[in-house]
């Protein structure tokens, strides 16, 4: 079995780069897709927890509430993806781009 | 008299109503002097009747009595469930400390009023805000439990910053917007003295007396100290002393006449009446610890006000900064914690009321008349109106202390009692009574002697007009009378103040 | 027989309500004068009721501490009591007040007839200055006496301002109020003093009435009865314009000149020195504050005869002679003091007050006649004087007599109370030698008096007419009471033969103290001062300075402009500048002081309520520049979320187990 | 029956649910569109009616849920009741200023949706429920203030609002992931437990740096929600672009779900490790309502003021988490209350000067008292209120909650919080500068324009936050018992609480 650590740190990772392309990137699509790999970052955690949940918590037995929790995750981040994919494509006709930096006129 | 009537509730909601009665005029703004005056009017009579019916020597068992069992004594006392959750009451009653104050309330309330006869700008606000004014004044000295009498604190400030605001001098914004912050900043060390207090009492009760008799044995010394700290801030702001003065000159230049009169006559006294009625009866060893500093700070205001008095060239400013310095005296009587001290600092805040509302109006009666008040540009106005002249003359002497008009007692009593703790420390205060003289016959023998002025137009100045005429000699009857007799006024004081003296424990 | 005294109460009240009537009744009521009828009235009739009482005080009747009382003020165990006290003392008050009281109204008349609408004003100030100043040598404790001693002044405040539209008229009177408060806030301190130890103010109580003095029975430190009797003794410097505080009474002639006679000659600058007098039980406990009493009386009455020297003024050289005399009965004073210590006999105080109602009638006298002169002539200086003794015969003759009572010749009434006060003084030096250089001042005083005195008069009714005035006499209601003051100044002097003699009635006043009666009888007093080598010699020195004016200022041939070179020209600058004292306090200090205030005015505004505005400033921009983080950006937002999550990390992480909380 | 057993917990959201599924058929059915708001009206009036029963006059009660993931207690039924009160008003106010908008069904069913996702977060007691509540109301606001599709500064608002939402939805994700790692279990009452060893069988668990990373992530995915600083820049962008009765939705009623989950997870979750995290949020509480106050000095959009007053005012509520006792907690509630009043009432004051068109600038201020004394007198009232005047609203919450901090800085070593409540007054006379400059520029200044007429049920809406506004404040002894009542509920969830 691999050693709980590795799925962390592949989460960690995965959360760590889908931060970097939200603060970096300009497109917005890749900012939204960036989320979403820091919501399946958060998943994977949830997951792996939860399948070595015996291990980590051998007073309790097992527990599944981690995987279900993922479910909803995935529900919910596909409703986000929808509404956020909607959003983009007013902003594109009002501003011609969907460049975040360009998204600029509300401010101070 | 007053048997099973709730007499001062009825004294405060009496303006409230004529204020939203004001408020409603609609179109027939022109009425709501009318209005403002009935109300007022109304108020001040049953005050005067209140006054009739306290009795100096209490029949303890009368109806309306509440004895206060080594607290202050209170009759009219009406007490009523508000806000049961927190142990909050709405309590008032009158004892010796605030029956003064209260006349004083419904009198210059009345009197401003008058004197604010021929505003043309938005009546009905106008008189209204004045009406909510004397309502808060009239709660904070009558209220005897700690949160509502900071509701009633607090409610003052919004008609004093409109009246500044809407009604004051070229300068009104920075002055309206500055007295609103910089007091409501003090109320707010007051607010957070008061919720130490509560907490500390764990008496599950925010009134004063119930506050007061749990700290007799919660309070400790330390704890004692920080809280007077922060509740004498919270008055000594509003008193004011220096240096936490500057929004009152201000504040008073900028406001119009009869809000100058207001915030001078009655909203320093507030300060006054909390620290004698809340700081030092609650907190009498945070008192004794901090006896110096209150008394350094009354020294430094009186001189330091008459001092800066002298350099004035605006009259109302410097009858403003003059008020900084008469207030001081109030601090240093009750920072002697001697009888004599106390209750000639509560008299030196009735009789200042009165001779510094007289003041005020007469700087306004000059600004109406003539344009100005800068006192360079002023001069010989005597031969042109006469009545004014003399008035002022009489405020002025008042003012300075003359024997025969009202404040001397108080503030002889005061340097007398000075005396009776600090010894020859005396001479520090006592050297303002010259400086004061100094700078008042100034600016009279600059504005109102020597040859008739040539900067100013004079060819339209006339005499006071009957409603400036007969609102300043009324005050000015007064002011003779209580200098004359300062027992009709003592009476009452005296006894409420042994009462502070025994809460410092033999005192 | 009714018992007078114990309505003395009802003195002021006729004044009092003149005054009340002349300010508010209406103007066509007011008739004669615009008022001037109310106020002799008033005058009138305490007048009458005062010599009633006076009356009785010579038959040997007194009001002192059995006198009816009214509480005023109730603090604590305090209790403030106002009454009446009438001794004898009271009763030298009352004499000069009524009479030169009403003569001066009367006489204002005619003075004011010209003055208009302003007159009602002047008939009522002067009625409420009468009635205060009964009112403060009836009061039966200090507080009371303060009270009244505080409206004296503002009544002399209003009345030498009555011609306000003259700037130097303002000016003066300013000054004079807010100098003689110097002095009040002296009083004030040292009655302060006085409560705290006592409990009370009340004479009855402070002067023992026989329980011992209030020192013995341990109620007051001597230490502090020393600075209390000085600082009371300071109300009197300010009041009776003792040197340093004696710059104010020169301006003070700014006021009608009826004003000049009443206030600032016979009756409220007399205040201090009855305060001092009434002082008396307290002064002899406290040889330290006499001294300092003398000292200030002998220097007073010396510098101000100085400056009566050089002033071309004729109501200035009046001025400074009246600083002088006054000088004179402090120094007495002082000096009856050591005498009641040492002594046992009341000859200085005697002497005092002695002076002190000769003073009132000839002083008065001259002021009127000054009075009469200006009226007639319209300029108050005597440089555009002269030869008026035959337009004005009444004014010039009763002026006369004036001068030679105050310089001191026999058998008018200057010269008994002035040899009275000098023989006190060289007394008083067998207690302490430097009463003997007091006395050398006093009789060098005397000297000069009568130079100045005389210069005066010559300059003013001698030789030719040095300007073109229609001068006339004046009317008769100004000469008549000129005619009857002169006659007072004539025999007063004589009260000191009549009855039981003066010096007996009044030392009966401080009999406590105690002090053994003087067994002289009249006959003895007059041998005794007839013999005494030392009235020859302010008698001789008085006639040589008459005699000195006569060759400088009528013989012809005098050349005065020796005056105005080398020494005596430096000397002669330095009396017509009054010594620099005035221009010390122009210049220093109301300089000073109002440095100060502009100092203290600059800090306000930009120190302390720069701070105020520096915060206020602070809260209104700062978010200013804060807001400029908002860039509008969304992915700066984001980034500041995970800066912020850095920053909280290491916070909980590395800072706060580090920093030991 | 059984499916009911399990749902009957859920009938306040299922009510909801279910009129907002309504919604789009309606709109296609009615011409006169008000008859939308009537309708969304009805779910939230009953619910309001309800609740009110329950928590003021005792007699209904609600139902309680079987299944572990939602607790119903007086706690969570006065957040609900905020809610319902909130979407009263906004939905009183939309028609007016939506009524030139396409797709207006959709609007009150997006409203109805984000109201049912903010009850789901009051009554979470599962980590679960929480995320997914959070998410429903999150989504729908999104769309909410991207509404006006054909203005651009609702556009990007959106874009903003989406994009930063999104990323603070992984980070709370993250952490709750990382919590559930260390604890076990995703019960938020459960958590304490098996950090502290109380389970039997089980050592106390030594977390260290990964629950305070997740400690620090919750905070920013909360913090985020209640804009607290420095998570809150989204906030004035999205205030200021978004139609005015979602700005008013989203500061009045999202922010207070945000502080529900707040007090949930880290007073009752968390509380073990409270030293770690309790100086760090009273800093942050400090430092949010200074920056909020400070930046709304300078502002010149009245909706942005509003903005960063909201910032400050969540900044003072803050103060409630060190302090971290039942007395705070009914103090951050009555606030939460009185707070939801006032600036949902502002922000319904500046949607109708937007409705008739007078717009939301500071200087379109000028003169108001001109042109709608109503509405000026209003404005005042919520601002005074804001600022903490008596005898309103804000006077009383604002009271309470300071005083708070006072009397748990009376406990040893607690003496630092008497810091909070210094900071909360010195702000409160901080913010009275900018409030008393806009009643200053209604009453004071000289406008253009002839007076206006409101929309009856806008004023209906504003009347009727004004009318809880002076009610609370001269009143307040109903709603302070309620918010105790509510606060002892609090601490029964979790056992020793103190």
């Amino acid at each position: 079995m691999i050693p709980l650590e590795y799925w962390l740190i592949l989460s960690s990772l995965m959360f760590v780069i889908g931060a970097y392309g939200v603060m970096t990137r300009k497109n917005a699509i890749v900012v939204l897709m960036c989320i979403e790999i820091m919501l399946n970052a958060a998943n994977i955690n949830l997951v792996a927890f939860s399948s070595y949940y015996s291990t980590l918590h051998p007073a309790f037995g097992t527990d599944v509430s981690g995987q279900v929790f993922a479910l909803f995750s995935i529900a919910i981040a596909a409703a986000e993806v929808a509404v956020g994919l909607a959003i983009l494509l007013s902003v594109y006709r009002r501003y011609q781009t969907i460049d975040v930096d360009k998204i600029n006129i509300l401010r101070w | 008299m007053f048997e099973g009537v709730p007499i001062i509730s009825i004294i405060i909601l009496l303006p409230l109503i004529g204020a939203i009665m004001s408020f409603s005029l609609g179109r027939h703004d022109k009425y709501a002097k009318w209005v403002a005056l009935g109300f007022s009017t109304a108020a001040l009579v049953l005050s005067l009747l209140v006054v009739v019916a306290f009795m100096v020597e209490p029949n303890t068992g009368s109806e309306g009595y509440h004895e206060g069992n080594g607290f202050f004594d209170f009759q009219f006392y009406e007490e009523y469930s508000w806000i049961e959750s927190l142990g909050i009451r709405y309590i008032v009653g009158l004892d010796g400390l605030s029956i003064a104050l209260f006349v004083l309330t419904t009198l210059l309330s009345t009197i401003s009023i008058l004197f604010s006869w021929d505003t043309k700008l938005r009546p009905k606000e106008y008189f209204g805000l004045m009406l909510v004014l004397e309502v808060g004044v009239l709660g904070v000295f009558t209220t005897l439990d700690y949160f509502v009498f900071y509701v009633f604190w607090e409610i003052v400030l919004i008609p004093m910053y409109f009246l500044i605001g809407v009604w004051g001098g070229p300068n009104k914004d920075y002055a309206a917007i500055k007295f609103f912050i910089y007091t409501h900043i003090a109320s707010l060390a007051l607010l957070i003295a008061i919720m130490a207090m509560y907490f500390e009492a764990g008496a599950n009760s925010f009134g004063m007396e119930d506050i007061w008799r749990a700290g007799q044995s919660e309070f400790a010394r330390t704890f004692q100290i920080a809280v007077f700290a922060a509740a004498f801030f919270g008055f000594g702001v509003k008193l004011p002393m220096v240096p936490f003065h500057t929004w009152l000159p201000d504040a008073h230049v900028e406001a119009p006449t009869a809000g100058s009169v207001l915030l001078a006559g009655l909203l320093l006294k507030m300060g006054g009446y909390g620290i004698i009625r809340v700081a030092m009866p609650t907190l009498p060893e945070g008192a004794e610890a901090l006896q110096l500093v209150m008394a350094a700070i009354a020294i430094a205001s009186i001189l330091y006000g008459a001092l800066v008095c002298l350099a004035q060239r605006d009259l109302k400013k410097m009858v403003a900064f003059s008020s900084i310095s008469h207030m001081g005296f109030v601090l240093l009587g009750y920072a002697t914690f001697t009888q004599v001290g106390v209750a000639a600092g509560v008299f030196q805040m009735f009789a200042h009321g009165l001779v510094t509302a007289v003041l005020f109006m007469m700087c306004g009666v000059v600004q109406h008349h003539c344009g100005t008040r800068i006192i360079q540009d002023l001069g010989g106005l005597s031969k042109k109106m006469p009545a004014a002249s003399t008035m002022m003359t009489i405020g002025f002497l008042a003012s300075l202390g003359l024997p025969g008009l009202v404040s001397f007692a108080a503030e002889f009593m005061v340097l007398a009692s000075m005396f009776d703790t600090w010894a020859l420390w005396l001479f520090l205060p006592i050297i303002s009574v010259a400086i004061t003289a100094a700078y008042y016959l100034w600016a009279l023998q600059r504005s109102m002697f020597g040859p008739l002025t040539t900067k100013i137009d004079t060819s339209h100045v006339h005499d006071m007009n009957w409603y400036e005429s007969v609102p300043v000699g009324l005050l000015l009857a007064l002011i003779a009378l209580f200098g004359v007799f300062p027992l009709v006024v003592f009476q009452y004081i005296d006894p409420a103040v042994r009462i502070v003296l025994d809460l410092f424990g033999g005192g | 027989m009714i018992d007078w005294i114990a309505y003395a109460w009802l003195i002021p009240v006729f004044p009092f309500l003149a005054f009340v009537l002349i300010g508010l009744l209406p103007k066509r009521t007011l008739g004669w004068e615009d008022g001037g009828g109310y106020a002799v009235a008033g005058a009138a009739g305490a007048l009458v009721l005062s010599m009633l009482v006076i009356w009785d005080v010579l038959n040997g009747q007194t009001l002192t501490h059995d006198a009816p009382r009214s509480t005023w003020l109730i603090i604590g165990d305090f209790r403030i009591e106002f009454g009446i006290w009438v001794d004898q003392l009271t009763a030298v008050m009352l004499v000069v007040i009524s009479v030169v009281g009403t003569l001066v109204v009367i006489y204002s008349g005619g003075y004011m007839h010209e003055e208009g609408v302003g007159r009602r004003r002047y008939y009522a100030e002067i009625m409420l200055f009468i009635s205060v100043m009964y009112g403060l040598v009836i009061a039966d404790n200090y507080l009371q006496m303060f009270i009244f001693w505080e409206l004296v002044g503002l009544c002399s405040y209003l009345l030498i301002g009555f011609w306000y539209e003259k700037p130097s008229a303002a000016s003066a009177a300013k000054r004079a109020f807010i100098v003689t408060r110097v002095g009040d806030i002296m009083l004030m301190a040292g009655l302060i003093i006085l409560f705290k130890y006592v409990g009370t103010l009340d004479f009855a109580v402070l002067f023992g009435q026989g329980a011992g003095s209030i020192v013995s029975r341990g109620e007051i430190p001597q230490d502090m009865l020393t600075l209390a009797t000085a600082l009371i003794f300071g109300g009197a410097i300010g009041k009776s314009a003792q040197f340093p505080l004696h710059e104010w009474l020169p301006d003070a002639m700014e006021g009608p000149t009826t004003v000049s006679a009443l206030i600032h000659a016979a009756t409220m600058v007399k205040a201090g020195v009855y305060l001092t007098a009434r002082t008396y039980p307290l002064l002899v406990q406290t040889p330290e504050s006499l001294l300092f009493v003398a000292i200030i009386g002998g220097v007073t009455a010396l510098i101000a005869a100085t400056c009566a020297l050089a002033a071309n003024d004729i109501k200035r050289v009046l001025a400074y002679s009246t600083v002088s005399q006054l000088g004179y009965m402090i120094l007495a004073l002082g000096a009856g003091g050591y005498l009641v210590i040492h002594a046992h006999e009341a000859g200085g105080y005697a002497a005092a007050m002695f002076h002190l109602m000769n003073h009132g009638f000839f002083k008065a006298l001259l002021f009127l006649c000054a009075g009469s002169v200006i009226h007639s002539v319209g300029t108050n200086d005597m440089r555009s004087m002269g030869g008026l003794r035959g337009k004005m015969p009444i004014t010039s003759i009763t002026m006369l007599i004036g001068s030679v009572a105050i310089a001191g010749i026999p058998p008018l009434s200057g010269f008994w109370s002035k040899d009275e006060v000098l023989a006190a003084v060289y007394e008083g030096g067998e207690f302490d030698p430097v009463f003997f250089a007091l006395w050398a001042m006093g009789v060098a005083t005397a000297f000069l008096t009568a130079f100045y005195m005389f210069r005066m008069w010559f300059m003013t009714f001698a030789g030719a007419p040095r300007s073109e005035v229609h001068a006339h006499e004046s009317p008769k209601i100004m000469t008549v009471p000129l005619m009857i003051l002169a006659g007072l100044a004539l025999v007063s002097g004589f009260a000191l033969f009549v009855g039981e003699g003066f010096m007996g009635f009044i030392e009966r006043s401080i009999e406590d103290l105690p002090v053994t009666p003087l067994h002289e009888s009249l006959t003895d007093i007059a041998v005794r001062i007839f013999t005494d080598p030392l009235t020859y010699v302010s008698l001789v020195l008085a006639v040589a300075g008459i005699l000195l004016a006569y060759r400088v200022y009528y013989l012809p041939g005098f050349d005065r402009s020796v005056f105005a070179v080398g020494v005596r020209g430096k000397l002669q600058r330095a009396l017509e500048n009054r010594w620099y004292i005035s221009q010390f306090y122009d210049d220093f200090a109301v300089k000073v002081w109002y440095g100060f205030a502009l100092v203290a005015d600059w800090f306000d505004i930009y120190v302390i309520d720069g701070i105020v505005n520096g915060f206020a400033y602070l809260g209104a921009n700062m978010g200013a520049t804060i807001r400029k983080a908002q860039s509008g950006n969304v992915q700066r937002y984001a980034s500041l979320i995970i800066l912020g999550i850095v920053v909280l990390l290491v916070f909980i992480l590395y800072v706060l187990p580090w920093g030991g909380w | 029956m059984a499916v009911w057993n399990y749902l009957d917990g859920f009938f306040p959201q299922l009510l909801l649910i279910a009129f907002a599924l309504v919604m789009p058929a309606i709109d296609y059915v009615v011409k006169d569109k008000r008859v939308l708001a009537w309708a969304s009206l009805v779910p939230l009036l009953v619910l309001a009616a309800l609740f009110t029963e329950w928590l003021f006059i005792g007699g209904w009660e609600p139902p309680a849920s079987d299944i572990a993931l939602l607790e119903v207690s007086m706690f969570s039924g006065l957040f609900v009741l905020v809610f319902v009160f909130v979407g009263i008003v906004v939905v009183l106010g939309s028609p007016e200023f939506i009524k030139a908008d396409k797709n207006q069904g959709e609007y009150y069913a997006l409203i109805l949706l984000a109201i049912t996702g903010m009850t789901v977060v009051a009554e979470a007691a599962d980590l679960i429920a929480l995320f997914v509540g959070l998410e429903i109301a999150g989504i729908s606001s999104f769309a909410l203030s991207g509404f006006r599709k054909t203005e651009k500064r609702s556009a990007e608002a959106a874009t903003k609002y989406f994009i930063v939402g999104g990323f603070s939805s992984a980070l709370t994700l993250f952490a709750i992931s990382l919590i559930y790692g260390v604890a076990g279990t995703t019960q938020i009452v459960g958590i304490e437990p098996v950090l502290a060893g109380y389970v039997s069988g089980t050592e106390p668990i030594d977390a260290g740096p990964v629950l305070v990373l997740a400690t620090v992530l919750l905070m920013a995915g909360f913090g985020f929600k209640i804009a607290m600083v420095p998570f809150h820049m989204w906030a004035p962008d999205v205030y200021e672009g978004a139609p005015t009765p979602i700005s008013g939705l989203l500061a009045a009623a999202s922010k207070k779900m945000g502080f529900a989950a707040f007090f949930k997870v880290f007073l009752i979750g968390l509380i073990l490790t409270k030293t770690d995290w309790d100086i760090a949020v009273g800093a942050l509480a400090i430092i949010t309502m200074t920056v909020g106050n400070l930046i709304a000095v300078s502002q010149t959009n009245m909706k942005r003021l509003l903005a960063y007053s909201s910032i400050a005012q969540a900044g003072y509520v803050l103060i409630a988490l060190p302090v971290a006792t039942q007395y705070a907690v009914a103090g951050g509630m009555f606030h939460i209350l009185t707070h939801a009043f006032m600036k949902s009432g502002a922000f319904m004051v500046v949607a109708a000067m937007g409705a008739v068109a007078v717009g939301e600038k500071l200087d379109d201020f000028k003169g108001l008292n001109r042109r709608s004394p109503f509405l000026a007198l209003s404005m005042t009232l919520f601002l005074l209120s804001l600022a903490g005047i008596p005898p309103l609203a804000g006077f009383a919450s604002k009271f309470v909650l300071f005083s708070s901090s006072v009397y748990a800085s009376f406990e040893p070593g607690q003496g630092w919080l008497i810091w909070l409540a210094i900071a909360g007054v010195l702000n409160s006379a901080l913010s009275l500068y900018y409030y008393a400059r806009v009643i200053k520029y209604m009453y004071m200044e000289k406008g253009t324009g002839d007076s206006v007429k409101i929309p009856p049920m806008m004023a209906v809406a504003v009347g009727f936050a004004v009318l809880m506004v002076v009610g609370i404040g001269l009143f307040p002894d109903p709603f302070v018992s309620a918010c105790r009542d509510a606060a002892e509920a609090f601490s029964g969830l979790a056992p020793g609480w103190r």
